[in-house]
């Protein structure tokens, strides 16, 4: 038994030696570590598309100065599978760089895979405050912590809501429902010390498990509460059954913002019909006002998106265009720089970055933290200038509503219709 | 509970295929000096991580065997003992410091704990009834654990700052990790092999096979019953502790998760239950196989390398339902009949 | 006092639901004694077929009924026969794997097959039904309607069809059930066909209310273990007490203590009862002996 | 001299059905006491009642000066009652020894020494030959000798036997009566249930009737075999087809 | 009518009936007697063809039976009323007769035979409303009695017909059986009850440690000492 074992791990290691390409100019091998199976695939498999069409377009570019790239990929079906397929690309393929990995809990098991064997995790769209707070040297979140979608759905609220509802901000009644994953709790967390701050009262503050199949006490609690504004932060499935069920027992609000996975994905019109129609996501922007962008940027957002597109019949989600947005950076940004690819070497270049909102597709900017951010010294590795705005479901489609700058169109439908006369 | 064919009577039914010395067949001791070997060679070094994954769940696999195997008592719900052990020592170290060496003595302690409390609250029920129950009983852990955030950190789980040294119990040495999953493994087997020597192995087998000839021999089933559970729950946490040291982050829905459970459950079922051997084999058999397939096939298309693992595992299932060591006794029998 | 009501009405709505995507896998469970761990997966398997009939001839899932219910019924002749079957006479344990493998199995091929995507149809109904303060969704109302029809009707064909009659009897006395010359192994696979057929049945009913995707199953099958050992095994009217106990404590803990623990409380509910009447609510003595000795 | 199994009284009702009725009995040690009665007359709940499987609805059982009316079976195991099983009830994963083992444990805390005392007890009842069979490949008869060896493996003060020789070929039967009769000389105080009635009946000491849950007739084997109300308890009663 | 050839049985392994030839003719009532345990149920059961595995041949009408599965036998005219009666003690009366016609020719002709059942055993016409776990225990042997003749058999086994019964129905019990033969049925009876079968029967056969070790009529074989023998080891 055990003799074949080991005769089966001599013949893989040998398969594994010899089938590394032999040319003189090596591709620079990336790990792409995404949940391509189970509660997260969808997600996963959405950002592989945006990921792979990157790596075509640089590769159809002549490369990063000359070198073709080349993904290696794992399925981070779940963080204890993440850390295995991250520690077989490390350890096995020999990877010096990974990337990923959409959601929470799997960027934080990636980066903790990463860290430990001093590889270099260029995190996409993980979100959750904890990825970039353990003190990891090697960990870069490209994407924007969880307190900033809160930040970001609280300010639309504040600065643009208030104002539309023609009410004082310490009127508004401000209620708060939260997925609790990693990511939910994240962001449930930074808008409430953040409304703090702003001296408001939350009306409404809970969370419900990933697996919650009726709505119904949730949706009968904001009832009671009876909130002007609501901000929900959701995944998909969630997110469908809670606004039939608001429908049904006739919840209405006057604003509702969704935050990220949830309320982004394009398919949520397909799903829910025209019931989408002036819902706010705060999430990363699809789509932003190409004016923001650097020339140079547009031209390759507009390339990104037609690709898109053409491959999946559909515009990308905000979190496949960060995933692209980031990944893209890496290429053109950092890797460039970079002679001997070693982690120490790619952290020097990405403490370096100083790109301006505008120098990614979608908007952002690149400023990393190194236990020097203001507001919070715990955190390294943080990218300062990721965007999250505030786009609105329209009639048409979406369009980007906040911040001011980013914005294609201004919000409509505010307050919302009820529920018997949309 | 059900009993699995097994071609002969004896507890080690690889016995007859191998010359044996004393308690130890030739068979395992080469067994335990090859996973010996494969650790001091470093010969693939690469495989070092499916190595000491092989080796965790060959011990974890071991610990559910006193349980499933020996007592009778299927249970699907060891992921939470194996939660609980992983969360003690985690807590332990990040909030008192204790080093993980003595914590998880602790989170195997209050495993056991868990452990006898299931038992006893699943003293009447038998057959899906239990496997049920020991399902809803992990789920209830996994809540708790997701809901009490001042302890367990929640939803976001809790990280081990991975910094190496001996007294944190973190290394960047694959191969330390591997002789700590090793040194699980072969002190569980260990134990399983002391206990098939013990009366109160011998106690175990009696509740599992006819639990009123058990009682008419002076054993008491319940209590039997309980500490089976207790110590196999208590190893699963051990178990757990060492995981996490070596994962280094603990998330609440994917630990405390039925398919892990599952994991510990098939692992015994494919290689044998109620032989101390077979958990060994499923462990080597299976877990190596789930992570060539998931990196040899997961790129090739979404979902494909599971559909060819479940479609195995049904096959082997119904064709093999004694598992492995069976397979090979049974091999045995066909040759000494000839 | 309204929120009460509607909680209260709510949950056992949906609670009804639960029964009926449950009451194929009490009929399994209770005549062959087998608990088919891909239960989840047959559901996710039927809702997928619903939508693709709405998809493909643009009607609505109710429609799919036709189609769904017999194909759902051959689909769970086949499993029986190839998976099921072999696994009968061989220890409790083999059934349990294999249809767990065969979970893993349905779960990978819809994910190659339809990717991860949710796939949703849209209402059937435009609004709500208003009884006073009270609202309900009316694909909610029509499920429970077909709930308690299916009950009834399955409670009829269980206690005055021959099949029904010849169901019984297999369950009360497997051999005695020979010797009267009731081909017994035939009556298996029709149980597990028409138990799967229900889920074809529940699916259809479900599709407005759920998404679908790959592992939607995961979602629903603890719901659907619990509310039958609840209900006492094998026992129809059980399984709609059992769905109907998990709706309410689902709605009523959800409100009056927090939505985060979810499913927590039904499962502790399921423990006490095992604790306290192993044989579940509405279950026949002895039954939770079944499956101990072979 | 005071008994050292006394039975004041018991009976044992299960729903509409007495299946014991008043039942009072009286073993002295030494004694080799044959229970008979045809089917359904109440011994093996009675055996049950003894051996603490069932609780009794009223009455007393005293074993060597001490109630064991509330003693769960493995507390009157432990205390010297050992039993066989009507069908056998053998550990099907265990080996003939092992299974012998398991209640020697009661007198060897030791493996080895248990497996000595199993190796010894099998011996006795004729199942040397045996040991190295697979369980499932025993017969009905081999498999009564085992419960047989595993009941005195113990070394009980009493046994309780439950049809021991039902499948026994008649060679067997033979054997198995002359071994039971030598077990009273060696200080175990014996009751036996037999449908085998030529082999009780040569080797009881006393036998006990019982019919429809009531002792119906007590004395020497020789006595009872004739007594109209046995005979009748089992062969049935001659019926007037007129 | 029934032909069994040098029948060896077995549970898992264990072999029970040894060699076992015997055969029963069209319209006999044939006893077979013998100690517990000596294998007349395991005999019953494999001619029913449940829970043995068996070697050696089974023909009823020259037809050879032995490879059907149970629920087949039935069909072929063989039911057997198990011991202990095996009711559906869940179900009433007409419904434990309903389920008996199950078999498809059987079934055709429930209705009329129903009626039949009832005339025949009027008790059972009372209380068909009645669940049969509430039934009497002479009640109850006669719904089994019942039941089995739903399925329109030709060869009637019966196992231990008369166990626990009170002495009046034992008496209704073999009136049953006497008229039972005398409209054409063939019945074989496995009993406990020695007189009362070497009354009734045309033949018996008495069992001993699955052989078959004596055979003859009835009053005759009474009077041999050998069956007291292997009876009552007297």
């Amino acid at each position: 038994m055990s003799f074949f074992l080991r005769l089966a791990i001599f013949a893989l290691s040998l398969f594994t030696i010899t089938a590394g390409p032999v040319a003189a100019q090596e591709p620079i091998r990336i790990g792409v570590l995404l949940p391509l199976t189970g509660p997260f695939a969808k997600n996963g498999l959405e950002n592989w598309e945006a990921m792979q069409i990157a790596r075509d377009m640089i590769n159809e570019r002549g490369g990063v100065n000359g070198r073709k790239i080349e993904y290696l990929q794992g399925d981070a079906t779940n963080p204890n599978a993440a850390i295995s397929e991250t520690e077989r690309l490390i350890t096995r393929e020999g990877i010096k760089i990974t990337t990923g990995s959409f959601a929470s809990p799997l960027a934080i098991a990636v980066s903790q895979a990463a860290e430990r064997n001093g590889v270099f995790h260029w995190e996409t769209t993980g979100a959750a405050e904890i990825i970039t707070r353990r003190g990891f040297k090697h960990t870069f979140q490209v994407g924007a912590p969880a307190r900033k979608y809160g930040q970001a759905a609280v300010d639309f609220v504040v600065e643009d809501l208030a104002k539309r509802l023609k009410k004082p901000v310490a009127d508004l009644k401000i209620a708060l429902l939260w997925e609790n994953r990693a990511f939910g709790k994240s962001v449930g967390d930074g808008i409430r010390a953040y409304v703090e701050t702003k001296k408001i009262k939350l009306v409404y503050d809970e969370g419900y498990d990933q697996f919650a199949t009726d709505m119904t006490p949730i949706v009968q609690k904001l009832k009671d509460a009876a909130p002007d504004v609501l901000i929900a932060i959701s995944f998909p499935n969630d997110a469908i059954l809670f606004q039939r069920k608001a429908k049904e027992l006739n919840l209405n609000v006057a604003a509702f913002v969704g935050v990220s996975a949830g309320y982004s994905s394009p398919d949520l019109r397909t799903s829910i019909g025209d019931m989408v129609n002036g819902i706010f996501v705060a999430d990363f922007p699809p789509k932003v006002n190409p004016n923001v962008l650097k020339p140079e940027t547009r031209k390759v957002a507009d390339e990104f998106y037609k690709r898109y597109e053409a491959k999946l019949q559909r515009p990308p989600a905000g979190h496949a265009a960060a995933g692209f947005s980031a990944i893209w950076a890496l290429f053109t940004e950092v890797l460039p720089k970079a002679k001997t690819f070693q982690p120490d070497e790619l952290r020097e270049i990405a403490l370096k970055l100083d790109l301006p909102e505008g120098s990614l597709v979608n908007g952002s900017g690149i400023k990393f933290t190194n236990f020097d951010w203001a507001d919070d010294t715990k955190d390294a590795g943080q990218n300062l200038r990721a965007s999250i705005g505030v786009w609105q479901w329209t009639k048409q489609g979406n369009e980007q509503v906040f911040p001011p700058k980013l914005a294609t169109h201004e919000a409509i439908d505010v307050p919302m219709p009820d529920w018997n006369k949309r | 509970m059900a009993s699995f064919d097994r071609a002969s009577s004896a507890r080690s039914p690889l016995i007859p295929l191998f010359p044996q010395w004393g308690r130890v067949s030739i068979f395992e001791l080469a067994l335990i000096l090859t996973c010996i070997a494969l650790v001091v060679v470093r010969l693939p070094t690469s495989f070092q991580d499916v190595l000491l994954l092989t080796y965790m769940f060959a011990g974890l696999a071991l610990a559910w065997n006193i349980a499933g195997g020996y007592a009778g008592l299927i249970s699907f719900g060891h992921a939470a003992f194996f939660g609980v052990g992983a969360y003690t020592s985690t807590i332990l170290y990040l909030n008192l410091g204790l080093t993980p060496w003595i914590g998880l003595w602790v989170g195997g302690l209050l495993a056991a704990v868990f452990g006898a409390v299931l038992a006893l609250v699943c003293a009447r029920l038998r057959g899906p009834f239990f496997i049920l129950s020991t399902l809803a009983f992990a789920e209830v852990v996994r809540l708790g654990a997701l809901n009490w955030v001042s302890l367990t950190g929640g939803p976001e789980g809790l990280s081990i700052p991975p910094v190496s040294g001996y007294a944190n119990m973190v290394f960047t040495s694959k191969a330390i990790y591997a002789w700590i999953m090793l040194s699980y493994a072969v002190a569980i087997y260990a134990v399983t092999k002391a206990l098939e020597a013990s009366r109160f192995g011998y106690y175990l087998c009696a509740i599992r096979d006819d639990e009123d000839a058990a009682a008419a021999a002076g054993v008491n089933p319940l209590i039997g019953r309980t500490a089976a559970m207790a110590l196999s729950a208590g190893l699963t946490g051990i178990g757990g502790s060492l995981f996490a040291q070596y994962f280094l982050y603990l998330d609440p829905t994917f630990l405390i998760s039925p398919e892990l459970s599952f994991q510990f459950a098939l692992l015994p079922a494919v290689g044998g239950l109620g032989t101390a051997i077979g958990p060994v084999l499923g462990s080597l058999l299976i877990t190596p196989l789930s992570e060539l397939l998931r990196s040899h096939l997961g790129n090739a298309a979404a979902g494909l390398h599971l559909v060819i693992y479940s479609a195995g595992l049904i096959v082997v299932m119904l064709y093999f339902p004694g598992g492995l060591a069976a397979a090979i006794a049974k091999l045995d029998w066909r040759r000494r009949r000839s | 006092m309204t929120a009460f009501s509607q909680l209260l009405i709510s949950g056992i709505l949906i609670g009804s639901i639960y029964a009926l995507m449950s009451i194929g896998l009490t009929l399994v469970f209770g005549v062959l004694r087998v608990v088919n761990f891909a239960h989840g997966e047959f559901l996710m398997l039927a809702m997928y077929g619903a939508w693709g009939i709405t998809q493909v001839l643009g009607l609505n899932p109710y429609w799919g009924l036709i189609a769904i219910v017999p194909a759902m019924f051959l689909f769970g002749a086949i499993v029986h026969r190839l998976i099921v079957q072999p696994a009968l006479d061989k220890p409790h344990l083999v059934v349990v794997f294999a249809t767990m493998g065969l979970s893993i199995f349905m779960q990978n091929v819809a994910l190659m097959a339809m990717s991860a995507d949710l796939r949703d149809v849209p209402p059937v109904f435009a609004q709500s039904v208003i009884i006073g303060p009270l609202y309900f969704k009316a694909e909610l109302l029509l499920g429970f309607v077909v709930t308690l029809v299916c009950t009834v009707a399955l409670q009829w064909i269980i206690r005055k069809t021959y099949l029904g009659k010849a169901i019984r009897a297999t369950v009360q006395d497997g051999e005695a059930a020979m010797l009267m010359g009731i081909p017994v192994p035939h009556i298996f696979l029709i149980t597990f066909a028409g138990g799967s057929a229900l889920v074809g049945l529940a699916a259809c009913i479900m599709l407005p209310l759920f998404s679908v995707f790959p592992t939607v199953g995961l979602n629903f099958v603890l719901i659907a273990f619990v509310i039958v050992v609840l209900g006492g095994m094998g026992s129809i009217e059980g399984a709609l007490l059992g769905g109907i106990c998990v709706g309410v404590v689902q709605s009523l803990s959800g409100y009056y203590i927090a939505p985060a623990f979810g499913q927590m409380f039904f499962f502790i509910l399921f423990l006490l009862v095992m604790i306290f009447r192993p044989n579940g609510l509405l279950g026949q003595k002895g039954a939770a002996n079944i499956g101990m000795n072979s | 001299m005071t008994p050292l199994l006394e039975i004041r009284n018991v009976s044992c009702r299960f729903g509409a059905l007495l299946a014991v009725n008043k039942v009072s009995l009286q073993v002295a040690k030494g004694e080799l006491l044959g229970l008979m009665g045809p089917n359904g007359a109440g011994k093996s709940t009675l055996f049950n009642l003894i051996a603490g499987v069932l609780p009794p609805t009223a009455g007393e059982i005293v074993f060597d000066g001490k109630s064991i009316t509330d003693c769960k079976p493995y507390d009157v195991a432990r205390i010297g009652i050992g039993r066989t099983f009507q069908i056998p009830k053998p550990y099907r994963q265990l080996s003939i020894v092992e299974n012998v083992m398991l209640t020697a444990f009661l007198r060897e805390k030791t493996t080895a020494g248990a497996r000595r005392i199993a190796e010894e007890t099998l011996a006795d009842v004729g199942l040397a030959d045996y040991m190295g069979t697979p369980i499932n490949a025993l017969t009905v008869g081999l498999l009564k000798r085992l419960e047989v060896a595993r009941a005195l493996a113990m070394r009980p003060k009493l046994v309780l036997f439950d049809e021991i020789m039902a499948g026994l070929t008649p060679t067997e039967v033979g054997s198995m009566t002359k071994f039971v009769a030598g077990l009273p000389a060696r200080g175990i105080t014996v009751v036996w249930v037999e449908h085998v009635l030529y082999a009780i009946m040569k080797t009881a000491t006393r036998m006990v009737v019982l019919n429809r849950g009531e002792v119906i007739a007590e004395g020497a084997p020789a006595m009872l075999a004739r007594a109209p109300a046995v005979v009748k308890a089992y062969l049935g009663e001659e019926m007037d087809f007129a | 009518m029934l032909e069994v050839k040098s029948l060896d049985a077995f549970y898992g392994s264990v072999q029970v009936l040894h060699g076992v030839s015997l055969h029963v003719n069209r319209g006999e009532i044939v006893g077979i007697v013998g100690a517990n345990a000596a294998g007349k149920s395991t005999l019953m059961f494999t001619l029913a063809g449940l829970r043995t595995t068996h070697t050696g041949d089974i023909g009823v009408d020259g037809e050879p039976i032995g490879h059907l599965p149970a629920y087949e036998r039935t069909s072929r005219g063989l039911i057997l009323v198990p011991e202990r009666r095996r009711l559906f003690p869940f179900m009433n009366v007409l419904e434990n007769l309903e389920i008996g016609a199950y078999s498809p020719g059987a079934r055709a002709q429930a209705k009329q035979t129903i009626d039949e059942v009832f005339a025949l055993l009027p008790v059972l016409a009372e209380r068909r409303k009645q669940v049969s776990g509430s039934l009497s225990g002479g009640e109850q042997q006669m719904l089994a009695i019942g039941r089995a003749l739903m399925g329109k058999p030709r060869l009637l086994l019966l196992d231990e017909p008369t166990e626990g019964l009170a002495p009046i129905y034992v008496k209704l019990l073999f009136d049953l059986i006497v008229r039972l033969r005398e409209s054409g049925l063939t019945v074989m009876i496995v009993e406990q009850n020695v007189h009362h079968v070497l009354r009734t029967s045309d033949r018996t056969y008495v069992l001993e440690n699955g052989r078959v070790v004596l055979e003859g009529e009835g009053q005759s074989l009474l009077n041999d000492e050998r069956l007291k023998i292997a009876y009552l080891g007297l």
